[in-house]
């Protein structure tokens, strides 16, 4: 294996950055213009939002509150903002977003948060620990997230890293990665092709053509392998081609921090 | 043709102890009104029905008002969890509180099948999650004409559903815009229905957006100004962003909430009845 | 991106010989103006689908497209009887028509089914007529929740459905209102689409009642002013209830129709290329 | 049996009005203030904004094109009307009409036509003949009749009566009456009371409590039973309680043209 970048961190200097920065705004790189993208409250709105201002002014934002194509001009403190619906093509209700919009796979982009996500990119937002009915903690449970998991043409997750989130196996199955490894989601039925991309605080994890094990493709500035390592419950495989992530841009830096801003 | 009401007579005659009841409102028009309502007059035992369980049940749950919640996403949205929830599953304070749980696309199917008088609902999902495993309300049917395999759940049917609107006639017809969420498929899918709205006006002009649900098809309404906040109602007030932090310290003590019931709640209903207000809320 | 297109070129790409084609409208903006473009380009052996074939199937039925209807009313509201759809099924003219029938609740849960991605739907129907005996899409499924049987039909998914709307912007998002039908279901339900509309504008000016498509949910826009008539656009022009009786002296013999297909369908064609008009239609 | 009215006709004086206007007024009649009825297009239309004008202003009226609660100030000539949208309550999808309104048991009273209707009330607007592949006579086909006669709380019926439209079983079941008689629609599942009025240009059948049998109840105004009789293709029984329609008052009769007129 011979990384196509160093892999130890790049140097010593501060970024004028924080690493949630880095990630939302290498999220918002993976989204390209005029894709149909349905949007998770928290980081995956904020990077929709950060798309939307920069490379990808086509990018047409679903909320499962009822919205088609929002537009908002701050960044949505909840998925149900009243700016959502107001600069949106079409507000419907809540069924029909599921029925006709999600489940057909009319969505290109599935963009989920994960309070656990395992090797495979199976996603835990319901309870920490082994037995449900009595639980360590309980989380907020499957939202929309399932059904965005099984049928957006792909998923990208966006998660802090850290070797409590990243584990070997979900203690709950609320969303389906790649179950337990490839070929999971045909037997499954299940019609999207899963989460192509996890883009973290430190890097950015893909899903291995031959096993859907998620592997490290893309280190973000100043972090090292052995930092993603040690952010990782499972033994983290790296990619021979591995990249490094390009530092935020000035307007990349500015139009995050404006929409953040205007939304206190 | 709806009656109209007082907050406090709708509650009371349309809430009873046992009852499976459903307070819906897609992060807009949440009736938080009705909610402290329900508080003040101490129902028990209620299956809780709601697809977000927010602040709302929160503060039911943390009230002792429920033996069971029936869910699909139970958090503070934007700022963190449920306090009162977590120690209601956690650790069964102040009583036990059974759960049943569900994704956004079966609870929403759910109500479908409630409204349209369909025993279930048919959709594609759950597949390949551990949530078929611990909820016995989702099972597998075949399409007769395939083969495939599909996910089906019940209708839900509460017994009671309230909602909050913007506005509605003296007739009783309700009139609600923007966010509308499964608002209309709760109150058609319930035996009985409590609309609570901003304001009760000679005539509804037409909005843009609107869903106008008939006044036969509506049990009450109750005048609730405000009665959305700390969630919204568009075209009155914005969300209180700034309320649902403030919960966050509220709810993650007993104490706390203990104190927040005792001065905001009941002393909300005190207030009421000194004035005389027929609203029942400020 | 919706392409926006002329009517000619619109039809011509997106319909082929032996499609499932459904246009759609009820009593409302149905399309007739892509109706006669079909006859015009002579397209074949289509499969047809809409749950009220009033005039506009008439005339492509009488004009020899269709193989097959799938519906669930056959009449000219509020005048009679179709008499070429009539002549189809009672004589094989101008070809045999095949025929697959429902009731408009069938219907309506067919193309819900195919909007949803489904394969097929539930409903209280059917239960105790003689159509489930002469409609093999009529079959019973068993709610595995309370053991009722219920009428199953399967999802219908178009080749092509054609609407007519009163707008579109130039990105290709449709705006349309009044009475809407199941048109969101039936271009949902399909592989392509084509909205035919009275105008293409710069801004959709919000409208109380509207439905809007979004540009990315549509194949091809083609403006067709008047391309309702003689069906209404709600806000542009009223019914013509004339033009309905007039069809009952035009559908009732078959050479009657013959010189209509000639004076007015191919002519209609002639005199648009003569003068180059890129809408197609007057 | 002892007919409570002479069963000869009246008078021979000429009536000022049509049979068509005595049995769209006694339609009207039928319909009480308040309830919610589902509107077919033709004779039940007409009957349902007469009642709307003259004893019923709080009718709700019902349309399958997707109007809750339309208000038309002159006879809408199709089901679909734009009159009928612009002064609705609501305007709804057609899937959500049949859904969401009828299916669930929320309408009242069911008004429909029928091209033949049989001795138990069934009705069949499908196909005149034995053969459903090879029609004598090819009819409009169900619309929304097979699941307006399951789920409304009851049917009134309008039709002009002849021994070749009342037979006694008809040739295609579109929608079920009372199937072959008392107890079928309970046995098949459907909600509904079925048709409990038949309104006529002669006069009414109501179902025999007992059988479910439809029997001559009521007469209008210069018709004798033998008149029915002989326009009924079943051996009609009549009821011992048999009643005469009251002659239309100058004020229905002027209602009723006044809509017809307004609507040419």
């Amino acid at each position: 294996m011979t990384p196509a970048v160093s892999t130890t961190a790049a140097s010593g200097a501060q970024p004028d950055y924080t690493s949630d920065e880095m990630m939302s705004i290498a999220a918002a790189r993976a989204l390209e213009d005029g894709k149909r993208c349905f949007v998770g409250i928290g980081l995956p709105s904020t990077a929709a939002n950060v798309a939307r201002r920069t490379h990808a002014p086509g990018l047409v934002l679903i909320y499962e509150s009822g919205t088609l194509g929002s537009k908002p001009d701050v960044l949505p403190s909840s998925i149900g903002d009243g700016v959502l619906a107001e600069t949106a093509d079409a507000v419907i209700g809540v069924p029909e977003v599921f029925n006709y919009w999600l489940q057909p796979g009319r969505i290109d982009v599935g963009f989920l948060g994960a309070a656990q996500l395992d090797r495979f990119g199976n996603i835990n937002t319901t309870v920490i620990g082994d037995d449900y009915a009595d639980p360590k903690v309980r989380l907020p449970g499957a939202g929309g997230a399932p059904e965005i998991a099984a049928s957006c043409r792909e998923v990208f997750v966006v998660v802090r890293q850290s070797a409590r989130s990243f584990v070997e196996k979900v203690d709950f199955v609320t969303s389906v990665g790649h179950g337990s490894g490839k070929g999971d989601r045909e037997a499954l039925g299940l019609p999207g092709a899963g989460p192509t991309l996890v883009i973290t605080d430190l890097g950015v994890l893909r899903p291995d053509p031959e096993t859907a094990e998620l592997v490290l493709t893309q280190l973000h500035p100043g972090v090292a392998v052995d930092d993603v390592r040690a952010a990782t419950g499972w033994e983290l495989r790296v990619s021979d081609e591995l990249t490094r992530t390009e530092a935020p841009t000035a307007a990349e830096l500015s139009t995050l921090r404006t929409l953040k801003e205007a939304s206190q | 043709m709806a009656d109209i009401v007082s907050l406090t007579d709708g509650v009371g005659e349309l809430v009873r102890d046992g009852d499976v009841v459903a307070l819906e409102g897609f992060t807009h028009l949440i009736p938080h009104a009705a909610g402290r309502e329900i508080i003040r007059q101490g129902r028990k035992d209620l299956t809780l029905v709601r697809m977000t369980p927010d602040i709302v049940y929160d503060q039911l749950i943390g009230a002792g008002c429920a033996r069971k919640l029936i869910f699909s996403w139970g958090g503070n949205p934007g700022v963190g969890s449920l306090h009162r929830f977590r120690d209601a599953v956690q650790h069964a304070w102040p009583v036990p509180l059974e759960i049943e749980e569900h994704s956004h696309a079966g609870m929403a199917n759910r109500y479908v099948a409630g409204a349209s008088g369909l025993p279930f609902a048919v959709l594609r999902g759950y597949r390949g999650t551990d949530l078929p495993e611990h909820t016995a309300t989702i099972k597998w049917i075949t399409c007769p004409f395939t083969g495939e395999e599909l996910a089906a759940v019940p209708a839900l049917n509460p017994d009671v559903s309230i909602i909050h609107a913007q506005r509605a006639d003296r007739a009783g017809n309700v009139q609600m815009w923007g966010l509308v969420g499964v608002q209309k498929e709760a109150v058609l899918a319930a035996g009985r229905s409590l609309v609570t709205v901003e304001e009760v006006v000679d005539e509804l002009e037409p909005v843009v957006g609107q869903v106008v649900l008939p006044h036969w098809a509506v049990t009450a309404v109750a005048e609730a100004p405000r009665g959305a906040h700390p969630s919204y109602a568009q075209g009155y007030y914005e969300r209180d962003n700034d309320y649902y932090k403030y919960w966050d310290s509220i709810g993650r003590d007993r104490e706390t909430f203990r104190g927040w019931v005792r001065d905001e709640v009941l002393a909300e209903g005190s207030a009421t009845e000194a004035t005389g207000d027929k609203e029942g809320v400020r």
